[in-house]
């Protein structure tokens, strides 16, 4: 039971790393730039494209992912550039629309491009199979080089917002509109500059996914409903509540799963703890999401306005 | 004779040789999941009908066809829609679908309702076979359980204690109770993992934690794809991996080397030996450049089926019942090597136990290891009124 | 006599800083009561308290001697106290009249019904059509409140709060934005409900203020540091000190 | 007459000898088709109730829409049959749910409103597909078509469409009332400015929670429409991409007016049905043609006809 709750602790945590990568931007441009970017799920799914794509072109998954990540950088700016900017007077009804339009089209468009069977690209060899971490308990190298550079990315933002004056400005924007521009920085530049940062590190999360669940159409839109729950959980706009909402509903969501019908099974029949535990799990970061909001409606750390 | 080339209305890009409305033709309908991640099964279901149908020149049993291809969307209410309007605007005869258990059940009764005979590629729900067995409906394929049963009956022998997994939704937990029927030993954990999971983390450190003899999992499409994969990764490739629908040559292109040595069950392999086999699979590879998978398969007996039948009522397809008898008698070469139908409108047919290899071209497909069960009659053929 | 509206005691602060420390002051019934102050000496904070989008620390106020202290806004206008907003505050989607009609509705029996048309309730548009004529807005019924001019809308502002038939008027910097001529016209409006309800006035115009207000009281720093008529207030030398003296200096 | 007014009495009139149209074309099918639409219309209607008229952007609206459909289909398959027990029962769950869901939800504002009522659609989701007696995610055929006191409304396709008519009218003309009620107007005022309201003596909590139920059970009805269309209950109904459809259609019809949402969701699904025949590929123009009438266009399709007059 411990061997398992560690490992499975271990999976929750690298959950939880990767859907802070994607919640870290998405919260960003809600909070700075007050849009709701339903698409941010398919820049998701468009990274782990561009790494299946890139890895196929140059043979190594390491420099597939290197490629990766500056295309998805540059597909995040063509888009804010294109589409996104014009939606930043407008409400957020349209916004709702405008980027549920756009994440039809990228659903399409990779199944265009690529077809609808799943893409998958095989692991640097350096970095499969698996270790032994607890006894006989064994844990994939690569899920943990996963967690050490979602780890790592939170740590670099956190130095950036902390410490730099770019994260002074995104600090103050998130609170505060007006007093970027006061503070005389072109608000346009800082807004594709948040935007094209929050479709890289999403794009990042992909590509890093692609050699454990391979790219397919769609694949962004489960990512998204999840990252909303974070950001929303953890307050919209701030990084700090992203990453702890994000490793709270990796983990709930995990051990939910693995040990909640353990538990129910000592309530009740193991017959009906098995059907109440696969009706509760999906459920569960949900519940875990009505229950945070119904007592703390602006999330765990609401950003002041 | 020179042929109208006319696309249908419904698929834009795909070519069909047909005449437009004739009287005296035959209308099919091929209803099969053509969009979103589902969509390539429908799109070997599809193909696999259609290089039959070209084979045959666009004649089905020397009646010129009309083919109307729609997209079901994985939709159950979407292909209701669309099955009345094969009916009701299109006219079709048959309907050769559908691809997924919930749409052919969703689609069954208002076609056979109707009047139209159903051709499944793939889907022999339960529900069909027993006491709701249908005149009109015809599984070219199988019942559902049947290949869970001939895995179920093979690793009896091999492995005491099994770890089952399967999404949580009928057709996971049909195929669990398919295997469990003819598994004789213990049942280590039984998992049901939701259908839009795509990292099993949290069920493959429990299969660790388990430590099963052996691994049965029925985890179809793109689900099997990053299961088969991670099952790699976690490093659990030394406890044997045995499965229905989850390494076949739909997620083989994806699952490569890492689906190699991993067992599966079913009526048919590209490597079946049987001559119609052979010509199947080298016409179907150098058509469309993959290696078909046994919904292609089925599909493509499912027209010289209709071919057949057709054929026999000497184009008279206003006489259903004569029709209906003449695809009962399966009097055409299924690429199965024998093949009839029960009094269910169910196969008889051989199964066997496949195994994943990689070919010398770089490609992989399943092969067969043993021929399993001889021509079973399915676990609800019993009930089944018909006679 | 009980007066119209009385605060004791009220305290409200932000992290360290005390906005309003200890204000206590009475309202008597028909009086204008002024209150000015230096920018951040907390009036804004006072009267979002008083209205009751803000809850004090400590405190309390009572509307006609019922404690209104832990009742939410709309309980407290149900109960007649009204208010202008400093930046002004309408419904810039319906017209002038359905405005008022509104601030009518919510004194007049219930409003969860849902077939009979309310347009056609003459009730209803009797009383606001009155309440926008005393406000000057005869003629302006049917015009969508969003494009009424600056100064109408804050006549607007006024005719809903008449509407209500308030005990207690709170009106918050009502001349704020205006122009010379609206400000005037806004000044009469004003000085004709002297008498006829009891109002509090937060108003940066001294001039203004000091003409209409029967009583003045002075906020510095959180704190109520004089009240009284205003010859008393242009006489009192603390205030001269802290304020008056400051902006006459300035 | 308001345009809006005007607007949907044409578009009655138009609709209304539609089928023989279809006949005399020879595409009788084309009224089944069109009979969707009215039912996304009816649900479109709803959800304008609170998104344009409340100013609540729900994005869990399709959840009412497979309450509806799930209280049909699983009373038909206990053998109850008669909408005089269903339309009750969808009604009664429909509202409950609201009542529960949007009590927590009202509690917050803005971004967060839309993704909690996205969490409580996406629970109920989950719920109905962990359903298994009820076919769980694959759904379940509708054991028999709704009747009415033994009569059979949903007999043919053309009663179909002159039934769901006639429900289309009643409930435009029902919320034609109550946004021009005391009720309403609180709504629109609450819309408006909520701050005003209070300020005037209304607290907008009870009135936008009463709406958000009233907008539920209105969807709910639509649900039972849809599970007698399509002969078929499934989980799919409720996913968020539908709820996402609705808003669409709501807000490129036109929202806060009547009329509006009608149109936008007989455009909506005439077109998603055109698209599909054309290409599996009709996503991708599909979703263009949002984004371009979203971005180019103000008002929704009744503001394109208002500008040109």
């Amino acid at each position: 039971m411990t061997n398992l709750l560690i490992l499975q602790g271990l999976n929750g945590l690298q959950f939880g790393v990767l859907l802070f990568l994607v919640a870290a931007g998405l919260t960003l441009i809600f909070g700075v730039m007050d849009v709701i970017n339903l698409a941010h799920g398919a820049q998701y799914m468009v990274g782990a494209y561009l790494a299946a794509a890139f890895t196929g072109l140059a043979g190594n998954f390491l420099l597939g992912l290197v490629l990766a990540v500056p295309v998805a950088l540059a597909f995040g700016l063509v888009l804010e550039w294109l589409v996104i900017r014009r939606l930043y007077d407008r409400s957020h009804l349209d916004q709702v629309l405008v980027t549920f339009g756009l994440m039809l089209m990228l659903n399409e468009g990779v199944r265009i491009l690529w077809g609808s069977a799943p893409i998958s690209v095989d692991l640097p060899e350096a970095l499969s199979g698996s270790i032994p971490v607890w006894g006989t308990l064994r844990y994939p190298v690569y899920r943990l080089a996963i967690l050490g550079a979602g780890l790592g990315v939170a740590l670099g933002l956190w130095w950036m917002i902390h410490r730099t004056r770019l994260g002074m400005l995104l600090r103050a924007g998130a609170s505060n509109r007006a007093m970027v521009s006061a503070l005389g920085t072109d608000i346009n530049r800082l807004f594709l500059l948040v935007f094209g940062a929050g479709a890289m590190l999403a794009g990042f999360a992909g590509a890093m996914m692609v050699p454990v669940i391979s790219a397919e159409p769609d694949m962004g839109d489960t990512v998204l409903i999840l990252t909303f729950v974070v950001i929303v959980i953890g307050g919209i706009g701030s990084i700090r509540g992203a990453f702890v909402a994000a490793l709270l509903v990796g983990l709930v969501d995990t051990l939910g799963r693995s040990f909640g019908p353990i538990l129910l099974r000592s309530l009740m029949e193991p017959d009906m703890a098995s059907q109440t535990g696969r009706t509760l799990a999906p459920m569960l970061i949900y519940i875990l999401m009505a229950a945070i909001l119904a007592v703390r409606p602006a999330g765990l750390f609401p950003v002041q306005r | 004779m020179k042929r109208i080339t006319r696309i249908s209305a419904l698929t834009a890009g795909l070519v069909l040789t047909a005449l437009p409305a004739l009287a005296e033709g035959v209308k099919v309908g091929v209803m099969m999941t053509l969009s979103g991640s589902a969509a390539v099964l429908g799109e070997q279901g599809r193909d696999g009908f259609l290089l039959a149908l070209e084979e045959m020149g666009g004649k089905l049993g020397g009646l010129e066809s009309e083919v109307i291809v729609v997209d079901d969307e994985l939709k159950p209410d979407v292909a209701v829609n669309r099955a009345r309007e094969l009916v009701e605007s299109h006219k079709v005869d048959v309907v050769v679908g559908a691809m997924y258990s919930n749409v052919q059940m969703a689609i069954t009764g208002p076609l056979t309702e109707a009047g139209v005979f159903v051709l499944s590629p793939n889907p022999g729900p339960s529900a069909l076979a027993g006491a709701g067995c249908n005149p009109n409906f015809f599984a070219v394929s199988y019942q559902n359980d049947q290949p869970d049963e001939v895995v179920g009956a093979y690793v009896s022998g091999k492995a005491a204690r099994t770890f089952l997994i399967a999404p949580n939704y009928q057709a996971g937990k049909d195929h669990l109770t398919g295997f469990k029927r003819t598994y004789t030993g213990e049942v280590a954990d039984e998992l049901y993992v939701p259908l839009d999971q795509m990292d099993y983390s949290a069920e493959l450190a429990q299969i660790a934690a388990a430590a099963p003899d052996a691994v049965y999992a029925f985890m179809p499409g793109g689900l099997g794809v990053n299961f088969v994969r991670q099952y790699r990764q976690a490093g659990l490739e030394t406890i044997p991996f045995y499965s229905t629908f989850t390494v076949d040559e739909v997620t083989l292109p994806a699952q490569k080397k890492d689906a190699v040595g991993f067992h599966s069950g079913g009526d048919w392999a590209p490597d079946l030996d049987t001559e119609r086999n052979r010509a199947f699979v080298a016409a179907f590879e150098a058509k469309y450049d993959r290696v078909p998978a046994s919904y292609a398969a089925h599909a493509y007996d499912a027209a010289y089926l209709l071919d057949s039948a057709i054929r026999a009522v000497g184009g008279n397809l206003a006489d259903k019942d004569a029709l209906r008898a003449a695809l009962k008698a399966a009097d055409f070469d299924s690429v199965r090597g024998e093949f009839s139908f029960g009094a269910n409108h169910f196969p008889l047919q051989d199964f066997y136990v496949t195994r994943v290899a990689e070919r010398a071209d770089g490609k992989f497909q399943t092969q067969i290891v043993e021929k399993v069960l001889e021509k079973p009659v399915d676990a609800y053929a019993a009930e089944c009124p018909m006679k | 006599m009980t007066p119209a509206l009385s605060v004791r005691g009220l305290t409200k602060s932000f992290d360290a800083l005390k906005v309003s420390d200890g204000i206590s002051f009475d309202v008597a019934w028909g009086e204008l009561h002024a209150i000015i102050g230096p920018n951040g000496a907390g009036k804004t904070t006072l009267i979002h308290q008083l209205s009751g989008s803000l809850a004090p620390d400590a405190g309390r106020i009572l509307l006609g001697g019922h404690d209104i202290t832990r009742l939410s806004m709309a309980a407290r206008a149900r109960r007649g106290l009204a208010r202008s907003f400093q930046i002004t505050s309408i419904l810039a989607g319906l017209t002038a009249l359905e405005n008022v009609a509104l601030a009518v509705q919510a004194r007049s029996g219930s409003s969860f019904r849902f077939l009979r048309q309310v347009a056609r309730e003459s009730a209803l548009n009797d009383q606001a059509a009155e309440a926008l004529a005393a406000a000057g807005l005869a003629g302006a019924e049917d015009r969508s409140a969003g494009t009424l001019s600056h100064g109408e809308k804050r006549q607007l502002e006024i005719a809903i709060a008449l509407a209500m038939q308030p005990k207690v008027l709170l009106l918050d910097e009502p001349l704020a934005g205006t122009g010379h001529r609206e400000s005037a016209a806004l000044l009469d409006l004003i000085a004709g409900l002297k008498g006829r309800l009891s109002i509090v006035l937060i108003e940066h115009d001294m001039e203004a203020v000091f003409a209409l207000a029967d009583r003045i009281s002075v906020l510095v720093y959180g704190r109520l540091i004089a009240t009284g008529t205003p010859d008393a207030i242009r006489a009192d030398a603390q205030v001269r000190a802290a304020y008056l003296g400051d902006e006459e200096g300035a | 007459m308001r345009l809006s007014d005007r607007a949907m009495l044409v578009t009655f009139a138009v609709l209304l000898p539609m089928p023989a149209l279809f006949s005399a074309m020879g595409e009788p099918f084309l009224t089944v088709v069109l009979t969707r639409a009215l039912i996304f219309a009816i649900a479109a209607l709803s959800l304008d109730l609170i998104l344009g008229f409340g100013a609540m952007v729900s994005f869990g609206h399709a959840a009412y829409l497979g309450i509806g459909a799930y209280a049909a289909g699983i009373l038909a398959a206990n053998g109850v049959t008669g909408l005089e027990v269903q339309l009750p029962v969808a009604l009664a769950a429909a509202g409950a749910f609201a009542l529960v869901t949007g009590a927590i939800s009202l509690r917050t504002r803005g971004v967060h409103f839309i993704m909690i009522t996205l969490a409580f659609g996406q629970m109920a989701y989950f719920l109905m597909s962990s359903l298994s007696a009820y076919g769980g995610d694959d759904g379940m055929a509708l054991a028999g078509r709704s009747t009415l006191f033994g009569a059979d409304p949903f007999g043919s396709s053309l009663r179909f469409f002159y039934v769901t008519l006639a429900l289309l009218a009643g409930i435009w003309a029902l919320l034609r009332a109550v946004t021009r009620s005391r009720f309403g107007r609180v709504l629109t005022g609450t819309r408006e400015n909520e701050t005003r309201m209070q300020a005037i003596g209304f607290s907008p909590f009870g009135y936008r929670l009463t709406a958000y139920a009233i907008s539920g059970m209105i969807a709910s009805v639509a649900g039972v429409l849809l599970a007698n269309h399509a002969a078929f209950v499934s989980p799919s109904y409720m996913g968020w991409a539908r709820s996402g459809e609705m808003i669409a259609m709501v807000v490129l019809g036109g929202m806060g007016t009547l009329t509006g949402p009608v149109l936008g969701a007989i455009a909506f699904i005439l077109s998603e049905e055109a698209l599909a025949r054309l290409t599996t590929h009709w996503r991708l123009p599909f979703g263009a043609a949002v984004v371009l009438a979203v971005l180019f266009t103000r008002g929704g399709l009744l503001g394109a006809l208002r500008g040109r007059r």
